[in-house]
């Protein structure tokens, strides 16, 4: 477990600050559905997974979306943008208690999420909660994903996951 | 004719929306049809190794704990303690000797029986149970069990039919394609709640007129469609049904001209995701098996996996997935399964596409109850069929659904 | 007599609360009433400029989708297709050549008559429609519509009245004075989803008797009080209604006095917000125009709205606006039109104070059903008035309610 | 007999699950109990000091509004217009001198009698009520009220019996072992929704059978243990009773090894936590007393509290707590209760248990409404008892739930 | 569009901290309902709205709640504190995802917000949940709202909106 | 009332930062059922309450949960972890406008929270939401809780609060 709290301070304010705002574009491109831009906050040879707390919990090895490495990624995107049936949604992303610890060249970095989604004509609803166990990595300026999971808290899923966590 | 409901057709190529929509049909439904001499999928034997482990789950709307005995055998049992009546295990899963009620540890063995009661003789000559209070009359309600091959069913009936008979010799054999004895290795579980009836739910599944139309992702690769080897097997009822097929190639032809979402150019960055392994003897790549009233088992290429349906109400259902693999699986074909686990699921490339539909259909059913779905394509027979191209298996279902129910 | 219930007067001079609480009288409601010989409000002409737009809507609790024809007609259709069943239209607006069901791709031209059925004739010789399946058999539901100057109507009866009929003269002065056959233009919507019957949100708008206590906003700004000229009209049945008056000073007086809640110091810091500009031939300043059994065609000033009511059940009702001004109208104008817009609405200055009454109202019906309102102000007469101090137009609205629920 | 109902065994000893389920009984309840010649807790005292303070509160389902009148006195009135219905009372609390409308400003005198109706003579000689139209004839619906010691009841009958009849001489004996005239001070509220229907929440303070096993905190640290001095007390009727008790040591014996839960190691970190102060004549330590209706009043140690049930549906009731302590507490005193405050409530110590398990006791009743419990600790009997080791007071209160409810 | 990733750092992390403090003192006056005080954190000629996603996204001006100038917040606060009637309530705000970029003399700011709603004698439930696209400039130390849009996600209002969001 | 905007900057950005680590720690360990090494980010004679805004509001004492000091702690998380019954649940914080105002020795610190509770077996449903009024002082390197106080809008508790808000 990297989320001791022996080295609060391992990481420096503007590593942090530089996170954040990578956590920033990645909620702000999920939400506008700007998925082609989103694809490229990530690393060429990333994992994406959504994956259960039960799964995660036990051990099991099953994601709810797994994406391997920037196509992978693409594929997804593609079928959500052209080729999937679902009725139009808003989704919101709220991110909070952003935790970033070094690791060899990157960063192991954690947060908490709460996702609503608002389908076309109705109220907002409470989507999904739970945290995100992800390995940043630096080339040159920018942070990127090298490997993202989020592990979300609720044993059923409200029908659907149409967009990633 | 109960509740004033009359079918609108002598045949089955009607289906009246209020079969899906009037919570007093759902109720009957519970008691005619889960609670009826059927077998109703509650867990793979896999969940349960150890004796003493247990799982929560579910028979039709009925609560229930399926647990390993200590004879090895399994149990199922009513999760509703025989005193007030709580629901006495909290707990997804776990591993016990015995059952005990938190609410005044009232004790059960794992097949039920009432083998403790705190305080039965009282506290220093206070209180305690009437002296002709017998443990034997209080054991929880109990489920009849079956396994077969790695798979426990449940009955609330006295005497089911056996488990072969009640499947029948064809729907036997694709079980046992699948099931065939090896060991099985849980992969994981996903869950949802779809805003839909349970028989929207389960006639997705017996419908491949959708398939070859709905699902560009599934049409367009070539995974599955209208042109390619195929055939719908039921059994002599009807109320099962196996939908088998071969992936095709990914080429245009005069049928997929008919199918306005066929996209030929679609194509995957990532060829590892669907990228299948040949592990059954036959040369199908698809079986989709239906097995009333409560279980689908899914082989599509290499993702194996289980579908339980739990129904909530008329208008919601909860459906529980298990993926598994076998035990002597390589990494390799574990993590086979793991990526084309992608495809199906709450959020599958191709599932998305029917837990959307299924949500509008049952909206546009509740806006008419009176009114009634065709179904027509393929003709109005309930036989096999050598091809996707009908909706005979659908049909076929509700033959049996009327005939159970009454109408 | 229906249900068990008795209205509790020979008049209207008391209205029972259950009208307003039991789902079975909802129910009755949506078949006499929504689905009734009469015209409910679905959309605005300027919101299918082209031919092929679409956009989905309500008649009562049934989904529809208004679309502009090829022919530039307008059809209204049952958000339902005639397959299975699905609400096929899975989004709020759009342009489209036909309708295509996602399920099994049958498509409908814009009237609802079916046009294509995929594999309908098989693929290879395998499966297909029977031989005598007729696509014209098989449209979807459709209803009578009609449009006036700019305002789209559906009914569900074979032959409504015409609209000018149902409406009657004086109701057709009212309408035509908004929608003189200038070409709208639409500034936006607001939806929200209020906890009270319909029929609440309805009377809401027939009872002046109300504004002038509860709004002191408005009241207090002159913008509409008891003592300004004014006038309650209705058709001669009672079930339509308008509420005009003239905007005057900000004064006190015996009148205001009565007032508990007037406040003369009331002014506004920004006063441009509700700065008035004359744009009807008469002098009216407020025109509240309700028209059975879905629409409230707001005149306040100069914003301009529609509010369409769609019931979801006995305690729940969406009220769904558009605000619109003229195609012609100068930027100054639709300023003027969207600074007023903070008056009414989900979060208007006056609005808030009729969803938080509204609410409560319906709480209080709903704890004693048995029991009966009062409707006594201005007498117990149902003709028009020459002032505001009355609620004839809501004795009068429930003396064609009574007729047409049979009560 | 009703509702198609019949009990399950001649005597109470066994309760169906259909009591605590059905949402037609649910009605009848309101009707025969809640709005019965019964005594329903609305408010304290120590509430309503000033004259003109009101608190909402609730009778059953029915919203009421508690007042100290002029005259000093109580009223309970129904929290509903007499003119078109609404819930008028929007707020928790306050001090007013009339109760006005929001709606249209009728105005009530806090006894409920209609005093103003805005423009009752009419504007400028137009509108107005009738000529025959009399404030009297349109009071607010009340409710008769007495209070005793500091505690305010409300009943909706016309004349119930006094409320010392009602309780009997037992029950009036601990309820002035608290209520001994002196002057209450509140300290807090707490507020809670159970999903568990009110009876089960009734019975979870009449069943001290449970407390000795389910928790595990008040066993082992000997707050109240199944070999502890302690009687169970009831009315004559049984619907009422009081679970009287004495803090015992913390020793394991061959009770305790009767108690898997039991844990003699558990210790408190913070002792001041639970530290007692004696404060009542008598040598007991706890006093749970269950008032019928809608009434438990505890007394845990030093902490003193009114636990109100609001029942919601058959199956959710939402329980409000109000702390108190006396008016000449010192500030050693009212903070010892605000710590021993962590023990009960929504997330007490020991509360956490019984909310957990009473939702999932509503689960196992639901999935089985035809089934029943089994009442028998202790025997059959329905007497009082010397000892925690019964049933009896459950099997009391169902006594006289099946005579008023006429089963 | 200011939200590509393309300037992450362009706004420095002193210049996001102040704004932070900006949107801490937004949500937190108006979650104690000191309105008097949060119309101090806009300029005398700001405009405020709430707008729907719906007629954002379709280009329609009609707005949910419209203040031109401090003197339309006031009139929108005098209605709130003497003059409507609606039932109490406590409203509760989280802020995620700032983003600033810098714009003239000011600054862009974008970040997502979810509210709830507990109305008194209720629990507490979603009400809403979107984005605010605002236009902060400077003077003297101070940063205030020269422009703010909450465009809120959900089709249907739960009932009334009382608060500004 | 410390909350006022007269003094935005009194705390320096290094000040809210370790503030912002510590409300991290807070939230990932009471989420992660670590509340063994919660209790450590507590100082001994600490005051934690769960306070419900009705009962703040009116000037009551009544608290819904109150531990005083590490031992009244250390006896709520026993009870938690090793007595009580409850059905096993996931619950998730998160935490906006963090605000830190120097105060002495430490800092009085306030921060929104909206909290989310994922039942096993059931979806994820809104828990709770409110406001931190919290007292922090530096022990050495480290800042720690003096005072904590979660006050939450809800009148209505959903059934029960298992885990420390
Ligand atoms: S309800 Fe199970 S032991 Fe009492
Ligand atoms: S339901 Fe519409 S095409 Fe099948
Ligand atoms: S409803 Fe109360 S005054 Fe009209
Ligand atoms: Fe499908
Ligand atoms: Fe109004
Ligand atoms: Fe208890």
């Amino acid at each position: 477990m990297t989320e001791t709290r022996t080295a609060p301070a391992a990481a420096g304010l503007d590593d942090w600050w530089q996170a954040y705002r990578l956590y920033t574009d990645y909620t702000e491109l999920l939400d506008t559905r700007r998925l082609d831009e989103w694809v490229g906050l990530f690393e060429q040879d990333c994992v994406y997974r959504v994956v259960s707390a039960e799964n995660d919990a036990a051990g099991l090895p099953l994601a709810l979306m797994r994406c391997e490495g920037v196509p992978g990624l693409r594929d997804r995107v593609h079928a959500i943008t052209d080729v999937s049936v679902y009725a139009p949604r808003i989704m919101r992303h709220v991110v909070s208690g952003l935790r970033l610890a070094p690791d060899g060249a990157g960063y192991l970095a954690t947060a908490s999420f709460v996702v609503t989604q608002s389908l076309e004509g109705d109220r907002t609803r409470l989507f999904a909660a739970g945290r995100y166990r992800d390995r940043l990595v630096r080339t040159g300026e920018e942070l990127r994903f090298a490997e993202k999971t989020a592990v979300y808290d609720g044993t059923l899923i409200v029908n659907a996951v149409v967009y990633p966590l | 004719m109960r509740l004033g409901y009359r079918w609108p057709s002598e045949d089955v190529s009607r289906i009246p929306h209020w079969v899906y929509t009037d919570e007093r049909v759902f109720a009957l439904e519970q008691e005619r049809i889960f609670a009826g001499p059927f077998w109703n999928y509650v867990a793979l034997s896999a969940e349960l190794p150890e004796r003493g482990d247990f799982v929560r789950s579910w028979v039709g709307t009925q609560p229930v704990v399926v647990a390993r005995t200590r004879s090895g055998g399994v149990s199922v049992v009513a999760n509703r303690c025989s005193h007030r009546g709580m629901s006495f295990c909290m707990e997804e899963r776990g591993n016990t000797k015995t059952f005990v009620c938190p609410y005044h540890q009232w004790s059960f063995d794992l097949e039920g029986r009432l083998t403790g009661v705190s305080f039965k003789r009282g506290v220093r000559g206070n209180g305690g149970m009437p002296a002709d209070f017998r443990l034997a009359d209080h054991g929880l309600t109990t489920y009849r069990t079956t396994e077969r091959n790695g798979v426990i069913f449940a009955s609330a009936a006295q005497e089911p039919p056996a488990l072969d008979e009640s499947f029948g010799p064809d729907m036997v054999h694709y079980f046992d394609r699948v099931f065939d004895g090896r060991e099985l290795r849980v992969l994981g579980y996903q869950r949802q709640r779809i805003p839909a009836n349970w028989k929207l739910v389960f006639e997705n599944i017996k419908d491949p007129y959708h398939a070859s139309l709905l699902h560009v992702f599934l049409v367009s690769l070539g995974l599955f469609r209208a042109d390619q080897p195929s055939r719908v097997v039921m059994d002599g009822t009807g109320r099962h049904a196996a939908l088998v097929s071969r992936r095709g190639q990914q080429v245009s032809n005069e049928v997929t001209e008919q199918i306005r979402t066929f996209d030929e150019r679609l194509v995957l960055n990532d060829t590892t995701m669907l990228a299948p392994a040949k592990e059954f003897p036959d040369e199908n790549t698809v079986v989709m098996h239906t097995l009333w009233p409560n279980l689908m088992v899914q082989q599509q290429t290499n993702t194996l996996a289980m579908r339980c349906m739990v129904p909530r109400s008329a208008g919601v259902t909860d459906l529980l997935w298990t993926y598994f693999g076998y035990a002597d699986d390589d990494d390799e074909m574990t993590l086979r399964r793991l990526r084309q686990a992608n495809l199906q699921g709450p959020a599958g490339l191709i599932g998305v596409d029917d837990w959307e539909v299924l949500a509008y259909h049952q909206q546009g059913l509740a806006s008419a109850p009176e009114a009634a779905g065709v179904v027509e394509m393929g003709g109005r027979g309930v036989g096999n069929e050598e091809h996707m191209v009908t909706e005979a298996a659908v049909r076929a279902f509700f033959v049996f659904y009327r005939e159970v129910m009454g109408w």
